[in-house]
């Protein structure tokens, strides 16, 4: 009788500190997932504040508007900001309504079977293939076979391509986010399935698929290694710099970056990498912000919410 | 009154015969047999997960937007089978509207959900809408709710008036078959029993097939009631038979409450 | 009555259904180009990649196993820069890859949704900086504070590999949190009920469950970094000799290509080479799209 | 999403007109080496604001780009640093000279080096500067990728038939070569007068006594040098030949840009 009272004891004790032990294994591991997360915030204050630190004083209108220059100091960005523009709107223009209704396709329509395995598996590759490699299949189609030479135009061709399976993802999950019960009403009343989806699906889904293809847009303006061999590295001089004509090389501002560092003379390469890096950065920022507004304002309108 | 007759007196709107649905191996609905009599309520009723809903959505081939379901025999709409190959999907749900268990109105206003079917149909005289409208509420006994926020949202509605705009929705395509599935369960007593009145008052002009899980509901508002179980059709009969002198073990065991 | 096999408002319906087959040929066709696409890739980077051993008559062998990469001889071994990738790879994959998976984890099972408002929007912008800004900042904060600390010229593995470590996060940590949170409830409840602690549910429970995702975001992971190019060349020290040591300057596979494309003439035993590398690059890429596709099966 | 196809398929046709008319005006497209890119562009700025009725695009790409571009044609002048050999088609304008620089870190504290010493450097049997006169700092190579003519005229000029290590860090143009050196303590690098001699932070050194200036290289006392070339596929239109005459005769650009005119030069390739 004792004895069982004192094993109770015994297992007791010995349970009390398994709590504490587990106890204390559990709050470590609570610190510790909360360090690295305050450690990633952490990253990008110092990302943005460090090149905020360092772009600041480079940062002028004069920089901002004027021409780079390739052999003397007080280069400017103007033409790349305007091609790093000229080269998304192209790419969007072409991206969008390919990947839209590719996604549509995929997730509205498809039938499970061996089309849309080989779409989702092409779209799933396309995904992979690194921007490098994108920029040599640009390269050899663009350059070498349409005879193109450097222009934008292939820049944007090429980015069109390397961008559709995020676009595709992007408009899959719009689409997956409205109700089932939507398509079930609408068609229920006698709407045809392109019907349901150009007049119920799709302006439900518009917020979540415009917030989408504007971080994308972010993503594209940021662009490199697919346009070094495609859309060059170059711009025209004078007003020429800001033609509309697509078949011409267009130096962006991302690629400007890379390009000043590794190919041209000037003196003050650390200003401009500095001042560029800060402007396409700022602009990062400017799409995520503009990216929720804008999401959440043609939600409310098309929903009425 | 007896099943057949009842029947005759009027005419058969739809036919459902030897009525198999799988959902990929799963057997949902087994060799069913229906005849739905024009202008009357049809109940079908059982307990939760017999098929009910399952067979209710093979009236209109919503079993169409379903991966994976798989329907076999003949459903009839005035003699035409609507599986046939030559039959398209589309207009059989123009002409055999649904109303679904939970209100499910668009993301629009009352106006545009109303209006949604004359428009993908192919109207649009605003006027003709707008009347169009006005009358689809009014059918729905939703009119003197609404007539003042017509063009707000139709989120803002509560259960109750959800659920008559969407019946409002179905009545503006003109359909003749409207089937209802539990239209009633998510709401209180008295959006119900707004709904029930309605329902009495549609079939004057309508064929209603109405899913529901409460058996006072099925005696109040139907003529004809089907007892499903398990994915068996077990009884049809006019509804004051199948109450008061069932013909199955199994039904009467249902009515006496011994199933949930 | 009209029968149904005749639209009943004809004139609409046929609009309708005209609209629907333009429509469903539309999509199909942009669908088609997906395909197109990729085919063409492929396709081309197969000819222009295969050149070195067709018209050169290299063998393979010398071009994945040998170290001397000197084409003005005949000699394009690509080994050095076959290792540098794998080496910068794995150190991403080794410092990323747990780190991405600890901030996944939090996200899924321990933030509160005001932690989760702020560190979703954080990552957007993790993806969104270009890779050539990780480049800068890397060439001028990191290598200063590697060549500081250690003395060496500050170029090399660990200046690659902490950039790339760096580049993954956004890509495992998404992953990684969606593959948490497929894991059903009853699980965690399961668990949380027997008197577990929520660090036992999530390490014996739920990070078993979510094997596969996992596996998933750390291989999506090794796809980003193995392909990464400015970032990495910026920094790596571009050096064609295996790595020595964490330290050491080498090369990879994407910053061979971009340095050397440039002076490289059409037909050239150099281009070839180079365009053996990017075809190397994009078999790596789709073998990871298969090892996806084959965590994922083994899930379902 | 209609209007968006529509659009985009007009805007498709739209821009296929684009080069014919283009082409209406007299249009001159070079493209090729980064080392003469500077000069290019700025003559072409030059140029184009004397002449409004000529459109000159000046791209990069490098000397290979170059080459294989004007060889199919798909541009009318390529820029190279080397000679392109295997295309007799291609005619040669040789617009300037330029030397090339051997430069270092100013922590060295090295100001000449033997042709010998270079060598050793370069190769890395020398691996620290106390071993070539400097202050006790490792040795970091710099060098430029394998097409480069930068690379291709140092070796020549100074390597000889030593080989260079392939150890060395690699730095794509003369840009990156010089931020590096700047940066790096202990780098040692080459790159063309045009890139080094208006930059701070690096020192330019002797060989074998003689100072990299403009005047040693006219007189061929100082050994690493070359042309520029800009090569046509065929003779030149007559506005090309314009442009071409109007690049290699502008000595105020050129000296600005670090260039050397081939009038001034009076020593020849075939004198090595």
């Amino acid at each position: 009788m004792r004895d069982a009272v004192l094993t109770l004891e015994i297992a007791r004790a010995k349970s009390a500190r398994g709590v504490r032990h587990r106890r204390f294994v559990d709050r470590s591991a609570t610190t510790l997932l909360w360090c690295a997360a305050l450690a990633v915030l952490a990253l990008l204050t110092l990302f943005v504040g460090y090149i905020l630190y360092l772009g600041a004083p480079a940062i002028s209108w004069q920089f901002l508007t004027s021409p780079p220059s390739e052999v003397s100091a007080g280069g400017g960005i103007g033409p790349e900001i305007y091609n790093s523009f000229y080269i998304l709107g192209l790419t969007l223009l072409f991206t969008v309504p390919v990947a839209v209704a590719a996604g549509i396709y995929l997730q509205e329509y498809a039938r499970p079977g061996a089309f849309r395995t080989l779409v989702q598996f092409s779209a799933e590759s396309l995904a992979t293939v690194p921007s490098i490699v994108m920029g040599l299949f640009g390269l050899l189609v663009f350059v070498y076979l349409l005879r193109w030479r450097f222009s934008a135009i292939g820049g944007a061709l090429t980015l069109t391509i390397l961008n559709l399976p995020a676009l595709m993802r992007v408009t899959q999950e719009a689409l997956f986010s409205v109700p089932q019960t939507y398509r079930e009403a609408s068609m229920a009343l006698g709407a045809t399935r392109w019907g349901t989806i150009w007049r119920i699906v799709l302006p439900s889904a518009v917020g979540a698929l415009t917030t989408g293809v504007i971080l994308i847009a972010g993503r594209i303006f940021g662009e490199t290694a697919a346009l070094i061999y495609t859309a060059g590295v170059s711009v025209a001089a004078g007003k020429g710099a800001y033609d509309l004509n697509p078949f011409r090389p267009a130096e962006t501002l991302a690629v400007h970056v890379w390009y000043t560092h590794a190919e041209s003379v000037v003196p003050d390469v650390a200003r401009i990498g500095n001042g560029s890096a800060l402007v396409l950065l700022v602009m990062v920022l400017l799409f995520n912000v503009v990216a929720r507004i804008v999401g959440r304002s043609l939600t409310r309108r098309f929903t009425g919410r | 009154m007896q099943l057949i007759e009842a029947q005759e007196s009027t005419g058969l709107k739809m036919d459902v015969r030897d009525l198999n649905v799988f959902y990929g191996s799963f057997h949902a609905i087994k060799d069913a047999n229906l005849r739905v009599t024009e202008q009357m309520v049809t109940a079908l009723i059982g307990p939760s997960g017999c098929g009910k809903t399952t067979f209710l959505r093979a009236l209109n081939r919503m079993h169409d937007l379903t991966p994976g379901a798989n329907v076999t025999g003949t459903v009839s709409l005035d003699g035409t089978n609507i599986y046939d190959s030559s039959v398209d999907p589309v207009v059989v749900r123009h002409r055999v509207g649904m109303v679904f268990q939970r209100a499910n109105p668009f993301p629009k206003s009352i106006f545009e959900n109303v209006v949604y079917g004359p428009k993908i149909h192919g109207e649009r005289n605003r006027d003709a809408l707008l009347s169009c409208a006005e009358k689809s509420l009014r059918r729905a006994a939703l009119w003197d709710e609404v007539k003042d926020r017509l063009f707000r949202s139709a989120l803002d509605l509560s259960g109750g008036q959800q659920q008559r705009l969407c019946i409002a929705r179905v009545l503006a395509v003109e359909p003749e078959v409207i089937l209802m599935d539990e239209p009633a369960s998510a709401l209180d007593p008295i959006a119900t029993s707004k709904i029930e009145d309605l329902i009495g008052e549609l079939k004057k002009d309508y064929t209603v097939v109405i899913v529901t899980h409460s058996m006072q509901q099925a005696a109040r508002i139907s003529d004809i009631t089907a007892f499903f179980l398990l994915g068996d059709l077990i009884e049809v009969g006019t509804t004051s038979e199948i109450f008061t002198r069932p013909k199955d073990r199994r039904t009467e065991d249902y009515i006496t409450g011994r199933y949930g | 009555m009209a029968a149904i096999a005749t639209p009943r408002i004809g004139v609409f319906a046929t609009r309708a259904h005209r609209q629907e087959f333009i429509a469903m040929l539309v999509l199909r066709a942009a669908s088609t180009f997906v395909v197109v696409a990729i085919s063409a890739l492929f396709l081309y980077l197969a000819i222009e990649g295969t050149k070195l051993f067709t018209v050169d008559h290299v063998s393979p062998f010398q071009f994945l196993f040998s170290p001397v990469f000197n084409p003005d001889a005949n000699k394009p071994g690509s080994l050095v820069f076959i290792v540098g990738s794998l080496s910068v790879t794995l150190f991403a994959v080794l410092v990323g890859g747990p780190f991405g998976i600890a901030v996944g984890v939090f996200l899924a099972e321990l933030a509160p949704p005001r932690m989760v408002a702020a560190m979703k929007p954080a990552i957007e912008v993790l993806v969104g900086i270009p890779s050539v800004v990780y480049g800068w900042i890397g060439l001028t904060l990191l290598v200063p504070l590697i060549r500081t600390v250690t003395g060496s010229n500050g170029f090399g593995l660990l200046a690659a590999g902490t950039v790339l470590s760096v580049m993954i996060l956004p890509t495992v940590i998404t992953l990684s949190e969606d593959a948490m949170r497929t894991v059903p409830n009853s699980l965690r409840e399961g668990s949380l009920a027997m008197g577990a602690t929520r660090w036992q549910t999530i390490s014996r429970v739920l990070l078993p469950a979510a094997a596969s995702g996992l596996t998933v975001a750390v291989i999506l992971g090794i796809a980003r970094a193995i392909g990464e190019t400015l970032a990495v060349q910026l920094v790596i020290g571009n050096a064609a000799v295996l790595p020595q040591g964490l330290l050491g300057a080498t090369a990879a596979l994407p910053t061979e290509i971009v340095i050397d494309m440039a002076g490289a003439q059409q037909g050239s035993l150099l281009e070839h080479a180079l365009f053996s590398m990017a075809f190397l690059l994009l078999l790596i890429a789709m073998a990871l799209i298969l090892a996806v596709r084959f965590a994922l099966r083994k899930r379902a | 999403m209609h209007k968006t196809a529509v659009a985009a398929a007009l805007f498709l046709v739209g821009t296929s007109f684009v080069p014919r008319i283009a082409s209406a005006d007299t249009s001159i497209t070079a493209a090729g080496s980064t080392a003469l890119l500077p000069l290019v562009k700025a003559a072409a700025d030059q140029y184009q604001s004397q002449h409004p009725d000529v459109k000159i695009a000046v791209s990069g790409g490098g000397s290979g780009t170059g080459i294989n571009q004007v060889v199919q044609k798909a541009v009318d002048i390529g820029d190279s640093d080397i000679m392109a050999a295997g295309h007799p088609e291609l005619v040669d304008h040789r617009v300037a000279a330029v030397g090339f620089a051997l430069i270092a870190h100013p922590g060295v504290r090295v100001t000449n080096l033997t042709k010998k010493q270079i060598q050793d450097i370069f190769s890395e049997k020398v691996q620290n500067w106390k071993d070539v006169g400097g202050a006790d700092v490792k040795i970091t190579v710099i060098n430029r990728p394998r097409n480069s003519g930068t690379r291709a005229v140092f070796t020549k000029t100074i390597m000889g038939d030593v080989s260079i290590s392939s150890a060395g860090l690699t730095e794509d143009a003369t840009g990156s070569v010089v931020t590096t050196v700047k940066s790096t303590p202990g780098a040692i690098s080459y790159a063309a007068f045009s890139g080094t001699h208006n930059q701070q932070g690096i020192v330019e050194l002797k060989i074998d006594g003689v100072a990299p200036t403009d005047e040693n290289v006219q007189s061929g006392k100082y050994p690493v040098w070359s042309y520029e070339h800009m090569y046509t596929n065929g003779p030149p239109n007559a506005a090309i030949s314009r442009f071409l005459a109007f690049v290699t005769s502008n000595s105020e650009l050129l000296h600005k840009a670090g260039y050397i005119l081939i009038r001034d030069m009076r020593v020849h390739e075939s004198d090595r």
